[in-house]
C-alpha cells in the first residue's frame, strides 16, 4: 500500500534508503555540539540510520547477474559511496581529503567495472596524483592544528539535507523509470516494429568490448578534436590566470604595505 | 559522424584569430615587456570581425562539431562586437588603474587581455558548437576566464569577495547543468546535438521511455545552468555582491556576454525538440520537453522580473542598481524563449512552417534582438561610469583637498549634465532605452518580446494564450516600474546642482567605448530593421532545427530546392513596400 | 530488459551528485566545499560512462575526459582563490566574506562556539602567597564569533 | 491647391519646429538675445502651414444635412521596421471584417509594417491648427517673460520639440507612433515642469507627473497590444498592398464602411477603458489628476501651452479619434462620461478654495477637461463635435487666463499668492481687461467662447438625459435584436430626416451593435446622462464662482503689491531675473534678494505703485489676440456650424453608429438660460464675497471692508448667504480638496510604494552569504525540478 502511494519508478525500499540517508547525513553533518537534544548520541544515531541506508540501496539495486560482477561492483560503489558521504561529514579537513581519496579510487573501481578503463586510471592519476596532493599541501599550510570553528559547524545542515533528499528522490525516481513502461501515447501497436527500429542498445553495449582504449582514442581525436584544443585553451588560461592573479595580488600587497 | 577536417579549422577563422591574439598578449606581456594588452585584444577582434564578416551567412556549414549558419553567425559577431566594446571599457579601466595608482598600472595588462580573448573565443565556440562536448567545453572557456578577470581586475578585499563568490557559485550552477547535459546525453546516446535532437523526436518505445523519465531532469538542470549565466532566477543571487565588488568594465562583461552564452544554451535547446520542417511528426519527448520548458520559463521570467526591478528600487550603490536592473532584464529575456518553446509546440500546428513555428522564431528572434540592444546599452552605461571614475568629494578650500572618490553611487552621478553634458546624455540615453522609453532600441526589444509572447496561440483564447497575456503584462508593468529608478539617476544627473568636480580618469578608451555606445543607440533607433532582420534570421534557423548536412545550400533565393526555399523564403522578411491609399 | 548495470551505476553517480551538492551548501571551509564540488563532478562522471556504456557510444567517455580537465583547471583556479582568500582573512571560512551584501541587511554572526569539542581545558593558576589574586584576561578561553 | 501641396504642407507642420528645436539647441548660446528667432520663426511658418491645411482638409464637409464623405490623406514618409509576420484578427470575429481580402492570409505570413505615416483629416487639421497657433503665441509671449533667464535656448528649444512632438501625435496614423510621441509629449513636459529644477518643488512636481504619467501611458500600451491582437494591424488608415489587396487598417475607410467593422463586448470594452486610462493620465483626469495642479512649477507659458492648451487635450484628441471603438461599448461610453463628469465637478470645488491663482487655473483646466470628457462620453456626433469645439475655445481662453496670470506673477515679482496682492486693475489695466474677457469666456457667459462650447456639451448631455426632449423617437417595439441597429438607424436618418435615438441610449436595450455585450452596458442608461447633466449644471454654476472670485480678488478691491514686486523691474540683469524666477518664489515667506536691503513695508500703502508696471508689449499682444479671439471664436464657429459639419467629413466621426446620432444643428434656449443663470449665480456669489474687497481678508472679516457702512443693509444677507451658501460650500470644497490629496494622492503614492516594500523584502534575502545564496539556488532549482516533474509524470 505504501508502494501505491509512490510514484512509478521507485519502491519503497528505494524511497526508505534515500529518507534514513538524508536523515543520517542531517545527523553525521558537523553541528554545534549540544544544539538539540540529541546531543552526542546523533553521530551514533547517525551512523547507523547511514548503514541502514546503504544496506537498503544495496538492496534496492538491480541484480547484475555474475556473482563475481556483482561482488565487485557492489564493494567499489559502497566504497566510493561511504568515501564521499565521510569526505562532506568530517570535521577535520584533512581527514576529509583523504576520504575523498577513497572516494576517487572507488569511484575508479565504478569506472572499471563499465568498462572504461582509461578513465579509471585518469581519475586515479589526476585527481589523487595531482589535485588531491596539491590541495593536502594548502591545507597543511593554512591549517596548522586544531579543528577551526567554521569546521565544526555547517551551514543550515537540515535544509541542505533535505534538499539534497528531494533531488536524491528525484534521480533515483527517473532511473527508476528508465525501465517503466513507455506513455500510453507512444506504445506501437506492433513489438516487432518497435524491436526492428530500436536503436543502439544494450546490445550494441557489447561493441565495447573491442579495444576500448584504441576506440576513445579516436573519438577523441577524430570527432572532437576541436573540444581537446579547446581544453588545451582552458588549461592554458587557468595556468596563466592563476599565475598573474597570485602575482597581482601580491603586487596589490606590497602596495598596501608600502602605503601603511 | 562528421570527422573534424582541415575545412573544420578553416571555418573557425575568427576563433583562431583571437586565440593566436590571446597567445601574442600573453607572450608578450611575459617575455617581450608587452604593455598595453589590450590593444592588442583589440586588433585580435576586430581581425577576427573582419575575418567572421567573410563566412556565408545562408545556409548550414556543417563539419566536425560545427555548425556554420546563420544562428551561428550572428552570435559571433554579437560576441565580437559586444567583446570589442567590453574591451574597449576595460582598456579604459586600465587607464584608471594607472591613475589611481592601486595596482601596477600594466601589470598584467596582457594577461588580463589574453584571458578575456581566450573567454570571447570560448563563447564564440559554444555558440557555433553543433555537440555537447565543444559546447560544455566553450561554456567552460567562458566560466573560468571570467572568474579570473573578475580576480585580476580588483585584487582588494571586495574584489576578491566578488571573485570567490563568483567562483563557487559557477562551480554549483555548472555541476547541475552538467547532470543535464548528462540527462541529454542519456536520451540521445550521442553528443551530437542533431543525434540527439532526432531521438528527442522518435517515436520508438524504448528511446520514448527514456525520454519520459530524463526529460524533466534534462530541462529543469540546463535551465538551471542557464539561469545562473543569465542572473536570472534562482540562481540571480550572487549578480548584486558581484557587480558591486567590481570593477565597472567587469560589470559590463558580467551583464552581457555570460548572457549570450545563457541565451545561446537556452535556444539550442528550444531548437532540439522542434522538429524540422521536413521530419514526419514531433516525438513524445521533444513534446513533452517544449511542454515542460515554456511555463517554467514563463515563471521563472516573470519572477525574476519583478524581484530585479522591485529589488532595484531603494538601490543606491550604481553597480548594485545595474546588477539588479540586469536580473530583470533576464526576466525579459526568458519572456522570448517561453513563447519561442510555447509556440513550437502548438496544440493545433503540425510540425514544420505550417503551426507555431513562425510564432516559435518571433520569440527566438525577439530575444536575440533583445538582448543586443540591452547589452549595447547597458555597456554603454558601464563605459560611462569606468570614463567618469573618480570624483572629489566637496571640499572647502579652507582644509586640504580630500582624496578623489570612486563614483559608485546614485549621489555621485549628481549635477553630471553640468559638469560632463556627454557621459550624462548617455547615460540617461542608455538608461531611456533599457526602461524602454519609445523610439529607442529597448523599446523595440520590449515591443517584439511582447509581441512574440502575444502571438502564442493567436488563434483562440486558450490558458496558454491567458498565461502568455499575464506575461507580457507582467512586462509592461515591470517596464513601468523600472522607468522609476532609472528615472532616479536622470533625475540625479539632470535636476541636481553640484560643486564637486568629476575626475574623468577612466581612460580615454572607455570614452570611445561608451560614444560607440550611443552611436549604435542612436542607429538603432532610426534603422532596428537591419539588427531586426538579421536576429530573426538567427532565430529562424536555431529553432527550425534544421537538419544538419553538409550541402551549404538552401540559399533564401534559390529555386532549386522548392521544399527549403519557400520555407526559408516564407521566413525571411517580406516588405511588398506597402503604400497608403489615398 | 533495462541492463541492471546502467541501473545501479546511475544510482551511484546520483548518490555522489547529491553528496557533493550537500557538501557544498553545507560545509563552509573553502577546500572542503571545492572537494564536494569534483565529487558533484565524479558522480556526474559515473553517470556519463554508464550511459556511455549503454548507448555503445564513445562520446560520453569523452566528455568524462573533458569534464576531468575541468577539474583540473577549476583546481587551479580555485586554489589560488582559497589561498588569496586564506593570506588576507587568516581562514578558509566561506561565511567570512560578508562585507559584500544589501545595504540594510545586518552582518551575520554564528552563534557562540567553544574553542574545541571538549570543554576547555582550565589549567590551575598558583597565586604567590601574600598577593591578591588577578585574573589573567589572557588566559580566559578565546571565544570565537565567526 | 495642387495636389502634393497638402502632404508637404503636413510634413511641414511638425518639421519647421523640429529643424527650430535642432537649431536652438545646436547655435542656442550663439545666437544671443536673438535665441527666440528660431523657435518663433519655425512655429510661425508651421502655423501658417496649419493654415493652409485647414483649407485643405475641408474636402467635402461643411453640408449639414447630407451625411458627410470621410476625407482622409495620408503621407508615408518611411517605413520604421517590418515584421514579417503580423497576427490575422480572429477568424468570424467583427475584426475579420468579412468579405474583403485582407492581405494573403492563407499563407500566414501576412507582413506587418511600421510605416511613420501623417495623416490629414478635419481633426488633425483642427488640433494642428491649435497647436501651433497657441505655440506660436506663447513663444512670442515667452520672449518677454524670459527674457532675463539664462537658460533661454533650453527653453525654447523644449517649446520647439513640444510642438513637434505634439503635432506628430496628432498627425501620425499609426497608434505605435501615437504612442511614441504620446511618451515624447510626457518627456517635454517632465523637462519643461522641472525646467527650473533647482527649486526642488520643481523636480518633485516633474517626477510626480512623469509617474503618473507612466500609469496612462502603461493603459496605452496595453490597449496598443491588445488593439493589435483585435485587429492585426496599428494603422489608421488603409494600407493597399503592391498585389492590390487592401489592408484594413483599424479606422480605416474600409472598416468604417463596414456597420459591424468594430469588436464590443469584453474585448472592446477592455481596449476602450485601457485607451481611457491613458486619456485620464494625460488629460488629468480622475484619479490621474494629481500631476496637474503641481506641474505649475513649471515656467508659466509652458503652464499655458502644454498643461492648459495642447497637450493635456491628448486625452480627448485620443477618445475623439476613436470615437468608433467607443461607440461599440457603450458601457466604456458611460465610464468616459462619467469620469469626465465627477472630474468636472471635483475640480470646479477643489478649484473654489485655492488661493494661488495658477492653481486655480490649473483646477479650472482639470474641469473642463471633464467638461469634454462627458461630453465625448455621450458618444454621439454632437457629443464628439462639442468637445472639439470646447477644446478649440478652451485652448483660446485657457491659454490666454494663464499668460495673464504670468503677466501677473511678472509683475509681481514671481508672486502668486492671490491673497497678497489686489486691486491690479490700476496698474496693469491691459492684463486686467484681457484676464476679464477670458474669465467671462471660461465662466460661460454669453456671447464669449466658453459660452457656445458649453452650451454645446450640455446639449449633448442633456440629449442623452432626456431623449424624448429633442425630438427622439421611441423604438419600443424594436425589431428582432439580429438586425444590426446601426444599420437599421442609418436608413431611417435620410427618410425621417429627423434626430434618431439609437437603442442603446435606454438602459435596458442592447447594445448598439448586434455582437456580444459588453460587461459595463449596463451603465449607460438616461438616468446616467440625466445625472451627469446636473452635475455639469452645477459645475458650471462653480465654474463661474471661481473664476470670478480670483478675478475679483486679483483685480478689484484696494491696490496692493507684495514687496517682491518692487524687485521685479528694478534691474533687468540676469541675476535678478533669476532670483527671481529661479529661487523659491513660491514661498510664501519674503524672499528677494537676501542682500538688498528690504525697505518696502508688507502693506500695500508702503509700497510704491510705480515700481510695478504693465508687461511689455510682447507679453500683452499675445493677451490681447487670444482675447480678441475669446470674444469671438465661440460666435463664429457656433453661428455657422462651421467647425461641426467640418469635424463630421473626419473619417472617425463617418462610422455608422455616430453618424446615426446626427441631428439638426440647433440653438437650444432652455439650456442657454439654465447654463448662463447658473454662471450669474456663480458670478454673484463671487462678487458678494469678493468684489472690492482686499483678497486677504479673512472669510470671517470680509465685513471690514472701506465700503462696509455703505452696504450694511448687506449685513444679514452677507451672514444668511455665508451660512446657506459659503460654509456648505466652502466645507465641501475643503473636502473635495482633502480627499484630493489624502485619498487619491496617497492613492497614487501607495501604488508607487508597493513595489518599493516588495523590494525591501526581496533584499532581505541578499544576506552576502555564499552557502545562503547556493543553497536558496538550489532550492529554487529543485521547485523547479519538481514541478516539471509533477506536471509530466502526474
Amino acid at each position: 500500500m505504501i508502494a501505491a502511494l509512490l510514484p512509478t519508478g521507485t519502491t519503497p525500499l528505494l524511497a526508505a534508503a534515500v529518507a534514513s540517508g538524508t536523515v543520517s547525513l542531517w545527523l553525521l553533518l558537523p553541528q554545534a555540539p549540544g544544539s538539540d537534544w540529541l546531543g552526542h548520541r546523533r553521530g551514533a544515531l547517525g551512523l547507523v540510520l547511514g548503514v541502514a541506508a546503504l544496506a537498503a540501496l544495496a538492496w534496492a539495486g538491480r541484480r547484475l547477474g555474475g556473482l563475481g560482477d556483482e561482488a565487485v561492483f557492489q564493494i567499489v560503489s559502497l566504497v566510493a559511496i561511504v568515501g564521499g558521504a565521510a569526505t562532506v561529514v568530517t570535521r577535520s579537513p584533512v581527514y576529509s581529503a583523504i576520504w575523498f581519496a577513497l572516494a576517487l579510487a572507488g569511484v575508479a573501481g565504478v569506472l572499471l567495472v563499465l568498462g572504461a578503463q582509461f578513465l579509471g586510471v585518469a581519475t586515479i592519476v589526476v585527481y589523487a596524483g595531482a589535485i588531491l596532493v596539491m590541495f593536502l599541501f594548502v591545507l597543511m599550510l593554512a591549517q596548522p592544528s586544531g579543528l577551526a570553528p567554521y569546521d565544526r559547524v555547517s551551514n543550515e545542515p537540515l535544509l541542505a539535507a533535505i534538499a539534497g533528499g528531494v533531488l536524491l528522490a528525484l534521480l533515483t525516481t527517473s532511473i527508476g523509470r528508465l525501465s517503466a513502461d513507455p506513455p500510453a501515447c507512444c506504445t506501437i501497436p506492433s513489438r516487432a516494429d518497435a524491436v526492428a527500429t530500436a536503436p543502439v542498445g544494450p546490445a550494441a553495449a557489447d561493441a565495447l568490448a573491442a579495444d576500448p582504449l584504441a576506440r576513445l582514442g579516436r573519438e577523441l581525436f577524430g570527432r572532437h578534436l576541436l573540444a581537446v584544443e579547446a581544453a588545451g585553451l582552458l588549461l592554458l588560461v587557468a595556468l596563466v590566470g592563476a599565475i598573474a592573479v597570485v602575482s597581482r595580488g601580491e603586487v596589490a600587497e606590497a602596495t598596501r604595505k608600502g602605503a601603511s | 559522424m562528421n570527422p573534424t577536417t582541415s575545412a573544420t579549422f578553416g571555418l573557425l577563422a575568427p576563433e583562431i584569430t583571437l586565440v593566436v591574439a590571446a597567445l601574442v598578449a600573453f607572450l608578450g606581456a611575459a617575455f617581450a615587456g608587452l604593455r598595453s594588452g589590450w590593444l592588442v585584444a583589440l586588433v585580435g577582434i576586430a581581425a577576427a570581425l573582419v575575418l567572421s564578416g567573410g563566412q556565408a551567412v545562408d545556409g548550414v556549414a556543417v563539419s566536425g562539431p560545427l555548425a556554420i549558419d546563420g544562428f551561428s553567425t550572428f552570435v559571433r559577431w554579437l560576441v565580437l562586437l559586444l567583446g570589442g566594446l567590453v574591451a574597449l571599457v576595460q582598456a579604459g579601466d586600465v587607464f584608471r588603474s594607472a591613475v589611481i595608482r592601486e595596482p601596477q598600472p600594466s601589470a598584467a595588462t596582457g594577461e588580463e587581455a589574453g584571458v578575456f580573448l581566450l573567454l570571447l573565443a570560448g563563447l564564440s565556440l559554444a555558440g557555433v558548437a553543433d555537440d555537447l562536448v565543444l559546447l560544455f567545453a566553450g561554456l567552460e572557456l567562458v566560466s573560468i576566464p571570467t572568474a579570473l578577470l573578475l580576480a585580476l581586475k580588483r585584487t582588494d578585499a571586495q574584489g576578491q569577495e566578488a571573485s570567490l563568490k563568483y567562483f563557487f557559485l559557477s562551480l554549483v550552477a555548472s555541476s547541475l547543468f552538467l547532470y543535464g547535459v548528462v540527462c541529454l546525453y542519456g536520451i540521445g546516446g550521442s553528443t551530437h546535438l542533431g543525434a540527439i535532437s532526432d531521438r528527442l523526436r522518435t517515436t520508438d518505445p524504448g528511446t520514448v521511455v527514456i525520454g519520459a523519465a530524463l526529460v524533466p531532469l534534462a530541462v529543469g538542470l540546463t535551465l538551471a545552468g542557464a539561469a545562473f549565466r543569465l542572473a536570472a532566477f534562482p540562481l540571480h543571487f550572487y549578480a548584486p555582491d558581484v557587480y558591486q565588488g567590481t570593477s565597472p568594465g567587469n560589470a559590463a562583461l558580467l551583464s552581457t556576454l555570460p548572457k549570450l552564452a545563457g541565451v545561446v544554451v537556452l535556444l539550442r535547446l528550444v531548437g532540439l525538440a522542434i522538429a524540422p520542417p521536413t521530419a514526419p511528426a514531433a516525438g513524445y519527448a521533444a513534446t513533452a520537453a517544449l511542454d515542460l520548458l515554456w511555463p517554467a520559463t514563463a515563471v521563472l521570467a516573470a519572477v525574476s522580473m519583478t524581484i530585479g526591478n522591485v529589488m532595484a528600487l531603494r538601490q543606491n550603490n550604481l553597480r548594485r542598481l545595474l546588477a539588479c536592473s540586469s536580473i530583470a532584464h533576464a526576466g525579459y529575456l526568458l519572456v522570448g524563449i517561453a513563447a519561442a518553446s510555447a509556440a513550437a509546440h502548438a496544440p493545433n500546428g503540425g510540425t514544420g512552417l505550417a503551426g507555431g513555428t513562425l510564432a516559435a522564431i518571433a520569440g527566438g528572434g525577439a530575444t536575440l534582438f533583445y538582448l543586443a540592444t540591452y547589452a549595447v546599452a547597458t555597456i554603454g552605461v558601464f563605459a560611462a561610469l569606468t570614463y567618469i571614475g573618480h570624483r572629489w568629494p566637496e571640499w572647502s578650500a579652507a582644509v586640504p583637498r580630500p582624496p578623489r572618490e570612486e563614483a559608485a553611487s546614485v549621489a555621485d552621478l549628481e549635477g553630471l549634465s553640468g559638469t560632463n553634458p556627454v557621459v550624462a546624455f548617455t547615460i540617461a540615453l542608455c538608461l531611456l532605452s533599457l526602461a524602454g522609453i519609445p523610439p529607442l532600441p529597448g523599446f523595440w526589444g520590449k515591443l517584439s518580446l511582447a509581441a512574440a509572447a502575444l502571438e502564442v496561440d493567436a488563434g483562440g483564447w486558450g490558458p496558454r494564450r491567458l498565461a502568455f497575456v499575464a506575461l507580457a503584462v507582467t512586462l509592461v508593468v515591470n517596464a513601468a516600474i523600472a522607468a522609476a529608478y532609472y528615472l532616479r539617476i536622470i533625475a540625479a544627473m539632470y535636476f541636481r546642482s553640484t560643486t564637486r568636480g568629476v575626475q574623468t580618469d577612466g581612460g580615454i578608451g572607455a570614452g570611445v567605448g561608451m560614444v560607440a555606445c550611443l552611436a549604435l543607440l542612436g542607429f538603432f533607433t532610426l534603422r532596428p530593421q537591419g539588427l531586426f532582420t538579421a536576429a530573426r534570421r538567427a532565430g529562424a534557423v536555431v529553432l527550425r532545427g534544421v537538419p544538419a548536412t553538409d550541402t551549404a545550400g538552401h540559399h533564401p533565393g534559390a529555386p532549386s530546392s522548392p521544399a527549403g526555399s519557400s520555407a526559408v523564403a516564407a521566413l525571411s522578411p517580406v516588405s511588398p513596400s506597402p503604400s497608403a491609399v489615398p | 530488459m533495462f541492463p541492471a548495470l546502467l541501473h545501479d551505476a546511475l544510482t551511484v553517480g546520483a548518490v555522489l551528485f547529491v553528496l557533493g551538492l550537500v557538501g557544498i551548501l553545507t560545509r563552509r571551509n573553502l577546500i572542503v566545499m571545492f572537494l564536494s564540488a569534483e565529487l558533484m563532478l565524479q558522480g556526474i562522471s559515473v553517470s556519463l560512462v554508464a550511459w556511455s556504456r549503454y548507448h555503445g557510444d564513445f562520446g560520453g567517455q569523452a566528455l568524462v575526459v573533458f569534464v576531468l580537465t575541468v577539474a583540473a583547471c577549476e583546481a587551479a583556479v580555485a586554489l589560488v582563490f582559497v589561498l588569496q582568500a586564506f593570506s588576507r582573512t587568516g581562514r578558509l571560512d566561506a561565511a567570512a566574506w560578508q562585507s559584500l551584501r544589501d545595504a540594510e541587511v545586518p552582518r551575520r554572526i554564528d552563534r557562540e562556539l567553544p574553542a574545541t569539542d571538549a570543554a576547555p581545558p582550565v589549567w590551575p593558576q598558583l597565586t604567590p602567597a601574600g598577593v591578591r589574586p588577578r585574573r589573567d584576561e589572557t588566559a580566559e578561553p578565546e571565544r570565537e564569533h565567526v | 491647391m495642387p495636389p502634393n501641396l497638402p502632404a508637404t504642407l503636413l510634413v511641414l507642420v511638425p518639421l519647421l519646429p523640429l529643424l527650430a528645436g535642432l537649431v536652438t539647441i545646436v547655435f542656442g548660446r550663439r545666437l544671443g538675445p536673438r535665441v527666440h528667432m528660431p523657435a518663433v520663426i519655425g512655429i510661425g511658418a508651421a502655423t501658417g502651414a496649419a493654415l493652409l491645411l485647414l483649407v485643405a482638409a475641408g474636402g467635402t464637409g461643411g453640408g449639414t444635412h447630407e451625411a458627410p464623405r470621410p476625407a482622409e490623406t495620408t503621407v508615408t514618409l518611411w517605413q520604421w521596421a517590418t515584421i514579417d509576420r503580423a497576427i490575422d484578427p480572429q477568424p468570424g470575429s467583427p475584426a475579420a471584417l468579412p468579405g474583403i481580402a485582407v492581405g494573403s492570409t492563407d499563407s500566414g505570413t501576412r507582413p506587418l509594417s511600421l510605416a511613420v505615416t501623417l495623416r490629414l483629416d478635419p481633426l488633425t487639421a483642427t488640433m494642428l491648427l491649435v497647436i501651433t497657433s497657441i505655440g506660436l503665441l506663447v513663444a512670442i509671449y515667452s520672449i518677454g517673460y524670459m527674457h532675463d533667464d539664462p537658460d533661454q535656448p533650453r527653453f525654447f528649444a523644449l517649446v520647439s520639440m513640444f510642438v513637434f512632438s505634439m503635432a506628430m501625435l496628432v498627425a501620425s496614423s499609426s497608434f505605435l507612433l501615437v504612442y511614441v510621441f504620446w511618451e515624447a509629449v510626457g518627456a517635454c513636459s517632465y523637462l519643461l515642469i522641472g525646467f527650473w529644477f533647482r527649486r526642488p518643488e520643481a523636480a518633485r512636481a516633474a517626477k510626480k507627473a512623469f509617474l503618473v504619467n507612466r500609469v496612462g501611458d502603461f493603459g496605452l500600451a496595453i490597449a496598443v497590444f491588445l488593439l493589435w491582437l483585435t485587429y492585426g494591424t496599428l494603422d489608421f488608415h488603409d494600407v493597399r498592398a503592391t498585389d492590390g489587396t487592401i489592408l484594413p487598417g483599424i479606422l480605416g475607410q474600409t472598416r468604417l464602411a463596414d456597420a459591424g467593422g468594430f469588436v464590443g463586448g469584453t474585448v472592446g470594452t477592455l481596449i476602450c477603458l485601457c485607451l481611457l486610462l491613458a486619456a485620464s493620465g494625460k488629460s488629468a483626469q480622475v484619479p490621474l489628476h494629481v500631476w496637474l495642479p503641481d506641474a505649475m512649477e513649471g515656467p508659466t507659458p509652458a503652464s499655458a501651452l502644454i498643461h492648459a492648451a495642447t497637450m493635456v487635450t491628448a486625452g480627448v484628441y485620443l477618445v475623439a479619434r476613436c470615437a468608433p471603438l467607443f461607440v461599440v461599448s457603450p458601457g466604456a461610453l458611460a465610464v468616459v462620461s462619467l469620469v469626465g463628469a465627477t472630474t468636472a465637478l471635483v475640480a470646479a470645488l477643489i478649484g473654489t478654495v485655492q488661493t494661488d491663482l495658477k492653481r486655480v487655473l490649473a483646477y479650472s483646466t482639470i474641469s473642463q477637461l471633464g467638461y469634454m470628457f462627458a461630453s465625448l462620453g455621450t458618444g454621439t456626433l454632437a457629443g464628439f463635435t462639442a468637445a472639439i469645439f470646447h477644446l478649440v475655445t478652451h485652448a483660446c481662453f485657457k491659454a490666454l487666463l494663464f499668460l495673464g496670470a504670468g503677466s501677473v506673477m511678472h509683475a509681481m515679482g514671481g508672486v502668486i499668492d492671490m491673497r497678497r496682492f489686489g486691486g491690479l486693475r490700476a496698474v496693469m489695466p491691459i492684463t486686467a481687461a484681457t484676464f476679464f474677457v477670458g474669465s467671462l469666456a471660461l465662466a460661460g457667459v454669453p456671447p464669449f467662447a466658453g459660452f457656445f462650447s458649453k452650451d454645446e456639451i450640455l446639449a449633448a448631455l442633456h440629449a442623452r438625459g432626456w431623449p424624448d426632449a429633442h425630438g427622439g423617437v421611441h423604438h419600443d417595439h424594436e425589431p428582432a435584436a439580429g438586425a444590426p441597429a446601426a444599420v437599421r438607424t442609418a436608413r431611417l436618418v435620410p427618410s425621417t430626416a429627423a434626430p434618431v435615438v439609437p437603442a442603446a441610449w435606454r438602459s435596458t436595450a442592447p447594445a448598439a451593435t448586434p455582437q456580444a455585450v459588453g460587461p459595463l452596458d449596463w451603465l449607460a442608461g438616461a438616468g446616467l446622462y440625466r445625472g451627469l447633466f446636473w452635475m455639469s449644471l452645477i459645475t458650471a454654476g462653480l465654474t463661474a464662482f471661481y473664476t470670478f472670485r480670483a478675478v475679483f480678488m486679483t483685480f478689484t478691491g484696494p491696490l496692493r503689491l507684495p514687496p517682491e514686486a518692487a524687485h521685479a523691474h528694478g534691474g533687468h540683469g540676469p541675476d535678478d531675473a533669476h532670483g527671481t524666477h529661479g529661487h523659491g518664489q513660491r514661498g510664501h515667506e519674503s524672499h528677494g534678494h537676501a542682500s538688498a536691503p528690504n525697505a518696502h513695508g508688507h502693506t500695500a500703502a508702503a509700497v510704491d505703485a510705480a515700481a510695478s508696471h504693465e508687461s511689455p508689449p510682447v507679453m500683452t499682444r499675445p493677451l490681447v489676440i487670444l482675447a480678441g479671439a475669446s470674444l469671438v471664436i465661440g460666435w463664429l464657429l457656433f453661428a455657422t456650424h462651421g467647425l461641426g459639419g467640418f469635424l463630421a467629413a473626419t473619417p472617425s466621426l463617418t462610422a455608422p453608429a455616430v453618424v446615426a446620432t446626427r441631428v439638426p444643428p440647433a440653438f437650444h434656449l432652455d439650456l442657454a438660460i439654465q447654463g448662463t443663470l447658473a454662471a450669474a449665480i456663480g458670478i454673484a456669489l463671487a462678487a458678494i464675497g469678493h468684489l472690492g474687497r482686499r483678497s486677504d481678508a479673512p472669510s470671517l472679516e470680509r465685513f471690514l471692508g472701506p465700503l462696509q457702512t455703505l452696504f450694511a443693509r448687506r449685513f444679514f444677507f452677507d451672514e444668511i448667504e455665508h451660512a446657506v451658501v459659503v460654509r456648505p460650500l466652502e466645507s465641501l470644497a475643503w473636502f473635495a480638496a482633502l480627499v484630493d490629496r489624502v485619498v487619491i494622492d496617497g492613492l497614487v503614492d501607495a501604488v508607487a510604494r508597493v513595489p518599493a516594500a516588495l523590494g525591501d523584502i526581496v533584499r532581505r534575502g541578499q544576506a552576502g552569504v555564499l552557502q545562503r545564496y547556493s543553497l536558496a539556488g538550489v532550492a529554487g532549482v529543485l521547485a523547479v525540478l519538481l514541478a516539471l516533474a509533477w506536471q509530466l509524470w502526474q
